[in-house]
């Protein structure tokens, strides 16, 4: 069974699916030539030719646009931006233009475009670089948004992502690229559909939710916590719009309690809707509120600030004592 | 169209006339909420959209672009459906159509035209897709970015500016640095041309040249039709703050559906006339009989399949209205 | 006591603010000599001259960018964006430039820039003339947010706005304009700084919880619900960013149950970031979960369907019944 | 300057050339994190930030513009410090240097610069601006927003374009349709120049014309400096994916460095290679003297006054490192 990191797999997502369907398109900055800043696009243009695999100039907003177009001239885009900050100047035509053309149309339009955007921060790379924009695509009505938190998800999730009829949001965790795992990506797997979560590690004290990266940190804390005792339920939404309100529930119906850890800003961030989402399914059930570990309501800081910026394992701990802790009044 | 037919041309340009008068008359009636006329404009879209081949070719209007609607034989209803608050977008189907659906965002289809084009360069179909804006709309970036990889990719693409002197209450100089938006073609490598945009068979022969340019692999070109809106910005605008009678009536005598017609015999114009008042009566007809959509339609359209939020949001909101 | 509608309320603050501060500057598309779309800008280009109050090209990005340059000059500019869906194209400088240029300057360049944002739905407009964007805004470190309900609260509010240090995103409910108040706003009025809200209507077993016209609609239904002797409190929330936490919480501490109300769609709308704030500071005192009232998961609708997607004074009713009756587990 | 001084021009080329290295080389030694080298574009870098009159003029810089800040005399390890993960706009006073933040966003910044130029012209300053930015960054709607507006006002600004033939590993006539940054000038009704960005008396002479200009009232003008950005896109690049070695090698024998250093006596090169590396050894030690900032910072400059919750944040935060 080969070993794969992140980066990896998603390249060999791309490739397994331009193999499969001919209308696939890739195309964003430096994908063609160069494979991709973070490689991820590595070889395609080789194996593909440079009419399905290609560079484009350096404007986001007509990236997107030219994904629409296409689309409409039944083609299956696959665009990348280069990253998450970078994807303001393209939100027009994502906003207004790629999340609506179905709509709008009355359904005649299908945009079955994925746009591949490596996300959130770690990475002590330069502003603009580690931003976190899932609260943005999720309040949006007609995308969906995915990240995956390890290579075989990141495999089996944008092959899902590409084949879903609807406009994808591909949140890469950039900090996880280079992360592996051993897995046989030829081995038939069930589909993993839109509003999908996934338990990646059984417990019964509380429950961490999180994505991206993040899932990764909150095993560890549940595994510091089990050190103590405490056995932390870890659920990987995956899935951020539309969110498994069901897996949700049925877990903290179970725990009783949940955290929701991730990298962007508190306020109006989607913790807050997981937040919400869980209190009004599990209400009764919940011993404390649900409570928040996230970045902070300041800029993406510089490298040097970035770790006391993103949760910590402490900052989540602290966290689940208060929920376990809580007391009512 | 195979060349211009000055007959032809006359008769769609007088169709989009007179619903351009009766969609105002029924906006003033109640019937639509809001119209934005396209009085003055008609040499201007019917010239350019009578050029299309409508087997291979595509067109990605704005929100004034009636004409164009017209010359295409879009369903006139469907079409006038977005005024009347029914559908944004719409209700022709605009794959049939070859017409992208009604776009209120300035600037921001531009960029879909450049992409249906590399779509049908790539299935070399051998069609081209032709964008409709405004000299307001060319400040916007995304037209920069789409002319820059029209010409980087030299794509089958047809920009055609609708220069009416007018974005809403800023005129054109005050608008377009440089005073001519088919000059910035050159700065992109390709061909950039102002016609009279009153002169319908100017109009036709520029587009029809653009579209075989394109088609023959010779790449994008500006058109920017020189033109004048002769009413207001929309039904709630009033013109008279910003410009003269003067101005505007030194256009009315170049009113380019009488410049059409002076050149036909007179019974020919009188006959097109009463064919035209038949079309006006029945889309006047087809929208007043128009429904408005079940408001369950409030929850389609979304995605392929409703998400299971969604309907869940659908059965809350079936429940309200039993309350 | 002069009688004024929102949107003279409007102007009259943009004419009193200019006379008092010869460095603001009012731009932006149509407000010089039309006066604005909604003829909010009216008259200022004749009273203080076309180098203070000026027309730009139809490009809303480089609106704000001009902005930014002209703060970094000593100016005070209120740009206006013609409508809320149009500042999609203005994103990337709104958040990337506008949000973070003190921050990145280490305090040393000041951008008090308000932001005029005509907002909301409820005029049966075209297409990206409804929108709601506050969840977005609110999202973004370095933004404030705030909207006004009332022509009064139009008035202090945008001159609270303008005389910030900060960027403020201003959102006039454009619904609206043409509604009417007696008031003097030559009276001085204690400052309603950021992160206060207003108790419109006290009230002792919910709280409604809502900005812009969705007061007055809340107002209404508080008016129905008394009818059947139910004493709905409302809060007009206002400042939508920073938000005054500790007023909601002392409302729910009375009333004991909340209902957020909002046109903007649910998931990931600000409703999940009142519910997830006022949930973890009065979680012992709610006896229900936090209600949302929202528009729905769909793109703003053409007008025929606006009165189905906007929160009707039926949904609220029913959610405030429901947090009423709502029993534990 | 008064006049281009060939002497002072070649000196401080050296500085940003010997700092260049001296930044590669503190990355090997994993000093700096990332590094964006600028070697190779010295003299459009120089030749044109020394143009600028410090005592009214203002620069927008990008990414990689290290030359104009020495040039303007920024102090170099605050410049410097953001490639230290320090702080993202560097350390050094915007306002006191003449410099705007270090800006990592392609396009955007350069509508700053149209801002600021209308700010002065409102103030009757007689300041000009000038604004940094690539090849690639041309093909940002921003830019072309930024030259509209500009040509519309007629504002005192430069736009200082980099033709340095790749965006990371993207070339220009794959990026530029048409070719020439400075070509699409006319389409704005102004002018626009291109000059040896490897000659920096040429650079000098073309920046200080266009301030001029703009002073006088004679409004915007692009420059296209046409160069080659000899080292990798970032430390983190392989140029060796996408250009050829020869291709370099044809550059090597353009260096700008080397192209001013001959017209100069030996022994004044020799004196100011002297000078600079006391210079570069001063930086140097800077910068390994710089302290990280403190961790509280993290809270700091994202309002004028941190809100209540920002606050609240802070104290979570500062529980939990005692935790
Ligand atoms: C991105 C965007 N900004 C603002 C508007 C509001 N708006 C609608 S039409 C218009 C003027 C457009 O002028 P022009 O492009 O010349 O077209 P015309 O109305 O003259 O046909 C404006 C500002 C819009 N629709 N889209
Ligand atoms: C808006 C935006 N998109 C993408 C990037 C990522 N990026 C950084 S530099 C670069 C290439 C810029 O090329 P050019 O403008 O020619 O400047 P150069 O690097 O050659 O100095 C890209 C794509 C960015 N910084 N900003
Ligand atoms: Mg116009
Ligand atoms: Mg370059």
């Amino acid at each position: 069974m080969p070993e794969l990191s992140l980066q990896q797999s998603l390249n060999l997502a791309l490739q397994h699916t331009c193999e499969d369907d001919d209308r696939v398109l890739i195309f964003g900055q430096d994908v063609g030539t160069l494979g991709g800043v973070f490689r991820v696009t590595d070889g395609l243009r080789d194996k593909f030719g440079e009419h399905r695999v290609f560079d484009t100039p350096l404007a986001e907003s007509a990236i997107m646009g030219m994904a629409v177009g296409l689309a409409m001239h039944g083609w299956r885009p696959v665009p990348e931006i280069q990253f998450d900050g970078f994807s303001y100047p393209a939100i027009d035509q994502i906003v207004n233009q790629v999340a609506r053309m179905h709509y709008r149309s009355r359904g005649v339009l299908n945009m079955p475009i994925t746009l591949r955007l490596p996300s959130f921060g770690g990475i002590r790379a330069p502003e603009h670089h580690g931003e976190s924009l899932e609260a943005l695509f999720a309040h949006v009505p007609g995308l969906k948004v995915v990240s995956p938190s390890t290579p075989s998800q990141g495999y089996h999730l944008l092959r899902q992502a590409i084949a879903d009829p609807d406009p994808v949001i591909f949140m890469e965790p950039k900090s996880r690229y280079w992360q592996r795992e051993s897995f046989d990506p030829t081995e038939p797997v069930a589909p993993i559909p839109p509003g999908t979560s996934r338990v990646v590690r059984e417990g019964r004290h509380a429950t961490l939710i999180a994505w991206g990266a993040m899932v990764a940190r909150c095993e560890q804390v549940a595994e510091l916590a089990a050190e103590d005792g405490v056995e932390l339920e870890v659920v990987d939404l995956r899935w951020l719009k539309p969110i498994d309100v069901d897996g949700l529930a049925a877990s903290v119906a179970k725990t009783r309690r949940a955290v929701v850890v991730h990298e962007a800003p508190l306020t109006a961030g989607l913790g807050a809707e997981v937040s919400a989402l869980v209190t009004e399914r599990c209400f009764g059930d919940l011993r404390a509120p649900v409570q928040r570990v996230t970045g902070f309501d300041v800029p993406y800081p510089s490298g040097e600030l970035e770790d006391e910026y993103l949760p910590s394992i402490d900052r989540i701990l602290i966290a689940v004592q208060t929920a376990l802790e809580y007391r009512r009044g | 169209m195979d060349v211009a037919d000055l007959k032809a041309l006359h008769r769609l340009m007088l169709v989009a006339r007179r619903l351009d008068e009766e969609a105002i008359a029924l906006q003033r009636q109640g019937v639509l909420p809001a119209y934005a006329p396209a009085k003055g404009q008609e040499a201007a879209q019917v010239g350019s959209a009578a050029a299309l081949d409508l087997s291979r070719d595509f067109a990605f209007p704005g929100y004034r672009d009636l004409g164009a609607a017209v010359a295409m034989g879009v369903d006139l209803v469907s079409y006038l459906a977005t005024h009347l608050n029914i559908w944004h977008g719409g209700l022709y189907d605009p794959q049939a159509s070859r017409l992208a659906p009604f776009n209120a965002v300035v600037g921001g289809p531009v960029t879909h035209a450049v992409g249906w084009a590399m779509g049908a360069k790539l299935d070399e179909t051998g069609g081209a897709a032709i964008s409709y804006f405004g000299d307001g709309s060319s400040s916007q970036g995304d037209v920069h970015e789409a002319m820059n990889f029209a010409g980087v990719y030299r794509l089958p693409v047809v920009f055609f500016c609708q220069n009416n002197g007018w974005a809403i209450s800023v005129p054109t100089d005050q608008q377009v640095a440089g005073g001519s938006v088919a000059a910035r073609a050159a700065g992109y490598g390709f061909e950039g041309h102002r016609v009279d945009g009153n002169d319908v068979s100017a109009v036709f022969e520029a587009t029809r040249a653009a579209l075989d340019r394109a088609r023959d692999g010779g790449g994008p070109t500006v058109i920017e039709a020189m033109t004048y809106r002769m009413g207001p910005h929309s039904t709630s605008d009033d013109p008279g703050r910003y410009r003269t009678l003067e101005d505007e009536q030194a256009w009315t005598e170049r009113d380019p559906l009488a410049a059409a017609a002076k050149q036909l015999p007179a019974d020919e114009v009188a006959a097109s006339e009463e064919h035209v008042a038949n079309v006006v009566r029945e889309v006047r007809e087809g929208l007043l009989a128009l429904q408005a959509p079940p408001a369950e339609e409030l929850f389609s359209f979304v995605y392929r399949e409703p998400t299971k939020a969604l309907l869940e949001q659908q059965r809350a909101w079936k429940e309200s209205l039993d309350a």
